[in-house]
């Protein structure tokens, strides 16, 4: 009961923050309730027996992404954009679209659910061997050791990416 | 020593093109016309060996490499030298030659003069290449490769906007013969699973009843047959792919008298030549390409009746031309097309370089209405000229009379349609008659049209452009006694020498020798009334066509006119033959539907690019949109 | 009962909810945003998945998935940045220089 | 696991690529500006020697890492092209960074990672693997894209790839998650013995399969998925245009191809007729809007998109020989593309400015060498006999018509019949008309003329003596 009750608490939250999300005219506005999402999501992480997981997302997407998102939004001027037409022409057709997305996944998923039942026992994850943490540190560190040091190297691109991007322009690109 | 006779070319052309720059005038002529040359004469010894070769032995092929090996599929870079390759090689290093020599006077004081001979050796090179080929994909290599050199050479005056429009409406039509060539040779593989000559023609009758899946109960061997037939209507200008070949008179003289007369517009002919076996097992495609070629040989020459520009009149004959060597061809009587394709090629290009000659004396004028009277000046082009006008109109014994007269008895013995094939060739040898003499009188004869205001200095053109001419008309002359007919005394030895190359379908009921003599006679007496027709007209009554034209927009004139029986046979008879060809085949057929047909499609491909370059918007959004469009559609598709 | 159809469910919600944000928004920081709302709904399946299979593999990919978030919204910033100092705009239909 | 199994070989040129790459960073400070450019020669041999160490990967064939890389033939003759895009794009690069004063030696850094990403990509056997690869291929391409920093329509280019290239990415994961949670795990061997056991949910899988589909699409370009292209490739500097022509499209095939092969064949049904009507719709789109383009690197964008339709329908075939039609199809492909854009940078000249075909009026006459080059690329584009790309089509179409797909072939050949028509227009400017440019500040370098001899002789070659290739990618194409 306590599993529902969670559950929907944190799906309602995470849905109609995502709602705002995209329906705000002030960019803060919207930043704002994409934290909120966010928050939302790792608790449904928790109902979920991921805590490790749960951490990261609090960590890495709040504390990293969207505070990087606050700093561009701050750095570009945003009052301009807020009195401006915010949707595009086409809003109708985007909307139909997604709705006929939305109902061909869920269809599918429907179609599949017989497999989507929650195991009968629900042992919490972690008993079986050590915390959460400990597993997935674990698989990171054994059989995935080479997508996490791949990974080493996604953010290596991505750091000089930005870096390139950003840096101050020589005399002669001006 | 087979491979020396095309390598020879493809280094003059690359000597020339890359160096061509920067080397004197004498030295590209004498390694462009050298290169052909050496050719010519290795052309000779081969041919030599291989006659001194019994029979037994022949084809000789030659494998230098294995161009594409893959699986059970294998194409070989290799070469086959038999009766059929071996007078084509003959034809197009020796006509080469000659027009290459030829080139040198006439280009003398062009720009890009490096330019013109890289390209022609280049076409040598391509044109040797289809012809020796052992192959298929090998042939289609040289076919791709002298369309791309025509193309090149068609609008090598790039300043003048027609020539460049020519030069694309060229390739445009040639890609729809590609097409069907493409598809031939993909049709030939999927059946046979080998592509080379010797390999598909070994294998045909396990093919004979096999049917092809897309196409219904339409045999395979005919499917081939038509789809080859497709690719040789676009080269060799067949109705209704001719419509490039008359705009290619954009190019330099020579260059039409080589490659849209000679040499390249015939490889059609020698494709379906060269495929006889296949031809032979699939009779409905052989009746296609007889009834196209009859119909393209009456049609043409019927739109050549009333052209005013001397290469017009020439190209126009020259499809006409085609037309018979196809009709021979769909008689089954693949040596009379392959006769009269050598003796094509001498006297047109013959003609074509007389014309040239003219072109050249006159300071580039072509319309025949401004020239007249040039028998006096140029002596010299106008004897040859005569020669090859004799010759393609079929007065005996000119080479003209024989071949054509081959062709047309084939046709007559055609078991479809024989009889009334052979007439429309015969009516169509009448037209033939009729515009050339035309052309020599407007050219020759009668008073000169033009005022020294137009031409300054009318002038009989260099030797190196009359030597051409006089070995041309000198071949034109003696050409036909290759293939007398056995009525007339020969042993036409043509015939018995392209036979076994040519798996000639013998046809059984042929007719008696008094018919042969007769129907001899008539197409003899079609060409001198046509002949007599054009006398009528150009030097007795000068003035009647000027009159037919112009009573021809207005029927009252006709009834006012005094001269009252010639009119009555005007109108009964002529009026509706200039009516006919003039207003309604040329204007409309020709110009409107066919040429719309093909610049229509050229505008639908354009048009539906430009609708369809709206789907690009510029917007991340649309963008977005069709990407979630798609994949919508992708996963309904997944989860039907 | 909750099931893992309720929270594939809601992974498939949040999806759409991204995917009509990149489409009907102009504003580009807001597009990043949806961006980073689709990738919360697939962190969401996974670690749902992960629940259900008695894996912690589904775990590991998500904590790829949450670096490769992170990696896209540095150098998508980065991009933003760039063109803000040719052009002052936060607006994506301004942005259509090349079309057609 | 235990480290023992740790096999360096295996991944030898994905880690030469990436520790080149940090050298060629970390060196940036220490040279002077006047020597930048030899870090460009540095990356280059760090490509050659990434395609040395492909002997001893080669001698590493298996499965490694918990099965999640593979070494087998397939993979190492995709990682020879990616290498040679590799090696040929620094080398056109040099003059060009050079040219357009953005000497920024992380150029070179974020290409050799790219290519490190591409071939991640070829050898993964398990899909966040591939996820992984293509995101690092993904990111660094974004940044080349948007390298002229102070161009706006660089900056359009990236930010245009950027949006769409994430929007698609999503895509892929959530495939990618439900494949994990119908199966059970996401190497491609595992979910094909899953697959075999029919006690999974079909349409969960087919769901997964077919977002999976949509993303590669998206990365390939086929239609309707390739609207990105055209405005992403004009944007961006003309080299690394060249560049994204070919990789990133080789990649995507490369694991559209693995993917689907190895772990989907048992939902063909759906796939297979699917990809049908994508081949069909890119080859007539991408050759009828080409024919309208007044701008080259445009024109060349949708030629892109009609030989990835190409390349599509070799995939249709599913077979063996459409495997290895479609990798002969790719190196051929890569060697022509790259030259036409080696071209393209050098006639561009400062600031890509000359980038209309009709600025090419006249290089025949001018410059002849470069118009001969560019013609035998052309032609090649346009697959006629004796080029690599004749040879491309003509084993495409084979391997097309004996799977059956006859319409397929035909439509194929009637586009190509029409792609004449744009790539015949190069060749008509040319040779055809006046030139209004004497094209004297058009300057070759040393590096630019090696990379127009390698491309054109792979060309010449590939079309005159395709055999042994062709044997090459038939083993690849085995497994």
């Amino acid at each position: 009961m306590l599993e529902l009750i969670l559950f929907y608490t944190f799906g309602a939250i995470a849905v109609i923050s995502g709602i705002l999300v995209i329906t705000r005219h002030n960019v803060v506005h919207s930043a704002a309730f994409l934290g909120a999402t966010l928050f939302a999501v790792a608790g449904i992480f928790l109902t979920l027996h991921a805590e490790f997981v749960a951490g990261v997302q609090v960590i890495v997407y709040v504390g990293g992404i969207l505070v990087l998102f606050v700093f561009v939004i701050m750095l570009i001027a945003v009052e301009r954009s807020v009195h401006e037409r915010q949707y595009n022409k086409q809003w109708t057709i985007a909307l139909i679209t997604s709705a006929i997305l939305i109902v061909e996944i869920a269809y599918g998923l429907y179609r599949g659910r017989d497999s989507l039942v929650l195991p009968a026992v629900v042992p919490p994850a972690a008993a079986a061997a050590g915390g959460n943490s400990e597993q997935v540190g674990t698989a990171l560190y054994t059989s995935y050791l080479l997508p996490f040091e791949i990974a080493s190297i996604l953010l290596l691109v991505a750091i000089v990416g930005a870096v390139v991007l950003s840096k101050k322009r020589t005399p002669a690109e001006e | 020593m087979l491979w020396l006779i095309p390598i020879l070319p493809l280094l003059g052309a690359a000597l020339n093109g890359v160096f061509g720059k920067r080397l004197s005038k004498t030295l590209i002529t004498s390694i462009a016309v050298g290169s052909v040359a050496l050719s010519f004469l290795v052309a000779v010894r081969e041919f030599l060996t291989m006659l001194s070769l019994p029979e037994s032995q022949l084809p000789i092929l030659t494998d230098y490499f294995t161009w594409i090996q893959a699986g059970r599929f294998q194409a070989q870079f290799g070469f086959m030298l038999d009766h059929l390759s071996g007078l084509m090689i003959l034809i197009v290093t020796g006509v080469g030659f000659l027009i290459h020599v030829y080139s040198a006077g006439y280009m003398a004081r062009e720009e890009g003069f490096y330019r013109y001979f890289a390209y022609l050796n280049l076409f040598v090179f391509f044109m040797l290449t289809l012809v020796l080929a052992d192959n298929y994909l090998l042939m289609f290599v040289g076919w791709e490769g002298v369309g791309l050199c025509s193309y090149l050479l068609i609008g090598f005056w790039f300043t003048r906007k027609s020539a460049a429009d020519a030069g694309k409406k060229a390739f445009i039509v040639n890609r729809v013969g590609d097409f069907g060539f493409i598809l031939a040779i993909m049709l030939i593989y999927w059946t046979f699973e080998r592509i080379d000559f010797q390999g598909v023609f070994s294998r045909l009758g396990e093919a004979s009843d096999f049917a092809v899946e897309p196409l219904g109960s339409v045999g395979v061997l005919t499917a081939i047959g038509l789809l080859l037939f497709l690719g040789a209507a676009g080269k060799s200008a067949q109705f209704p792919l001719y419509v490039w070949l008359p705009d290619a008179m954009e190019g330099p003289t020579p260059v039409s008298a080589l490659i849209h007369a000679a040499t390249m517009v015939t490889a059609g002919v020698y494709m379906v030549a060269r495929s006889a076996a296949i031809y032979n097992h699939a009779p409905g495609a052989l009746l296609v390409v007889a009834v196209v070629g009859a119909f393209t040989a009456i049609f043409a020459a019927s739109i050549g009746l009333v052209q005013t520009d001397i290469k017009r009149v020439l190209a126009y004959s020259t499809v006409s031309q085609l037309g018979y060597m196809f009709l021979a061809c769909g008689a089954g009587a693949y040596a009379a097309a392959m006769f009269h394709l050598m003796t094509h090629a001498f006297f047109k290009a013959l003609l074509f370089l007389a014309a040239g000659s003219v072109i050249h004396g006159m300071g580039g004028i072509q319309d025949i209405r401004k020239m007249g009277g040039l028998r006096r000046v140029m002596p010299w082009t106008h004897k040859t000229f005569l020669v090859g006008t004799l010759a393609i109109a079929g007065i005996p014994p000119l080479a003209g009379f024989f071949s054509k007269d081959a062709a047309l008895w084939a046709a007559w013995n055609d078991a479809n349609y024989g009889k009334l094939l052979w007439l429309v060739g015969v009516i169509a040898a009448s037209f033939t008659s009729f515009y050339m003499f035309r052309l020599l009188i407007l050219t020759f004869y009668g008073s000169p049209c033009y005022t020294e205001q137009d031409v300054h200095h009318v002038h009989e053109s260099p030797n190196s452009i009359l030597i051409p001419l006089i070995v041309l008309a000198a071949c034109s002359i003696v050409a036909g006694f290759a293939g007398v007919p056995p009525v007339l005394g020969g042993d036409n030895h043509i015939q018995q020498f392209l036979t076994p190359a040519a798996h000639e379908a013998k046809s059984e009921s042929l007719g008696t020798t008094a018919v042969e003599l007769t129907l001899m006679a008539i197409s003899t007496g079609a060409a001198l009334a046509g002949a007599g027709l054009a006398y009528l007209f150009y030097v007795v009554r000068p003035a009647l066509p000027e009159r037919l034209s112009v009573q021809a927009h207005s029927m009252y004139s006709i009834m006012l006119n005094k001269y009252y029986v010639d009119e009555i046979y005007d109108s009964v008879v002529v009026w509706p033959v200039v009516r006919m060809s003039g207003e309604f085949l040329w204007k409309f057929v020709d110009a409107f539907m066919i040429d719309g047909a093909v610049n229509g499609i050229g505008r639908l491909v354009r048009g539906s690019g430009a609708g369809l370059r709206h789907m690009q918007s510029g917007y991340v959004r649309t963008y977005a949109g069709w990407i979630l469009l798609g994949g919508v559609l992708v996963i309904a598709w997944f989860l039907k | 009962m909750v099931t893992t159809f309720h929270y594939l469910l809601l992974g498939a919600a949040l999806f759409t909810i991204g995917v009509i944000g990149v489409l009907t928004r102009r504003n580009i920081m807001i597009i990043l945003m949806s961006i980073e709302l689709m990738m919360n709904a697939v962190n969401i399946n996974l670690i749902a998945f992960s629940n259900r299979l008695q894996q912690v593999t589904g775990q590991v990919f998500a904590i790829f998935v949450i670096t490769v978030a992170a990696a896209e919204a540095a150098v998508g910033l980065g991009i933003v940045i760039a063109m803000f100092k040719n052009k002052e705009t936060m607006n994506i239909n301004e942005i259509d220089l090349m079309k057609w | 696991m235990n480290l023992a199994t740790i096999n360096i070989a295996a991944i030898l040129p994905t880690l030469v690529l990436s520790v080149v790459g940090i050298v060629v960073m970390v060196a940036e400070p220490f040279v002077g500006e006047q020597k930048k450019s030899n870090l460009g020669w540095l990356a280059f041999a760090g490509t050659l020697a990434a395609m040395l160490s492909l002997v001893p990967m080669a001698n590493n064939r298996g499965q490694w890492y918990s099965n999640l890389w593979i070494v087998d033939d397939y993979d190492v003759f995709l990682d020879f092209i990616f290498l040679l895009i590799a090696a040929i794009t620094i080398l056109t690069s040099m003059d060009f960074l050079r040219r357009e004063e953005l000497n920024h030696p992380e150029f070179y850094s974020l290409l050799l990672f790219a290519t490190a990403g591409m071939l991640m990509m070829a050898a993964s056997n398990e899909l966040v693997m591939v996820f992984l690869g293509l995101e690092i291929l993904s990111i660094a391409t974004y940044v080349m894209a948007g390298f002229r920093r102070a161009d706006l329509k660089s900056n359009e280019s990236a930010l245009k790839y950027f949006l769409l290239g994430s929007f698609s990415s999503a895509f892929f994961l959530y495939g990618i998650a439900l494949i994990f949670g119908a199966t059970g795990s996401t190497n491609l061997l595992a979910i094909a013995d899953a697959l075999r056991s029919s006690k999974i949910q079909i349409s969960l899988v087919s769901l997964s399969a077919a977002l999976i589909l949509i993303a590669l699409c998206f990365k390939v370009a086929v239609a309707p998925f390739h609207v990105w292209t055209p405005d992403v490739y004009e944007g961006a500097p003309t080299p690394v245009t060249g560049f994204m022509s070919v990789g990133p499209k080789a990649a995507g095939f490369a694991v559209l191809f693995r993917v689907f092969l190895t772990a989907f064949p048992s939902i063909e049904d759906r796939w297979g007729s699917a990809i049908w009507m994508v081949a069909a719709l890119t080859m007539i789109l991408g050759n009828v809007i080409a024919v309208v383009q007044p701008n080259i690197k445009r024109m060349l964008a949708y030629s892109s998109i009609a030989h990835a339709g190409y390349v599509a329908v070799a995939f249709a075939a599913t077979s063996d020989r459409g495997v290895s039609a479609a990798l002969f199809y790719l190196l051929a492909y890569s060697l022509m593309n790259l030259g036409a854009f080696a071209m393209v940078t050098i006639i561009s000249r400062k600031e890509d400015k000359l980038v209309n075909v009709t600025d090419y009026a006249g290089l025949g006459s001018k410059r002849p060498g470069l118009a001969a080059v560019l013609s035998l690329f052309m032609l090649s584009l346009a697959g006629v006999p004796g080029t690599a790309g004749f040879a491309g089509k003509f084993f495409i179409f084979r391997a097309a018509l004996e799977s059956r797909l006859v319409w397929l072939a035909i439509i194929g050949v009637v586009t190509t019949v029409i792609s004449f028509y744009y790539y015949l227009s190069v060749i008509v400017q040319m040779y055809m008309r006046e030139p209004h440019d004497e094209f004297s500040d058009v300057r070759l370098c040393g590096s630019l003329k090696f990379a127009l001899v390698i491309s054109a002789a792979g060309t010449l070659y590939l079309g005159l003596l395709p055999t042994r290739v062709l044997d090459w990618t038939t083993t690849a194409a085995l497994r």
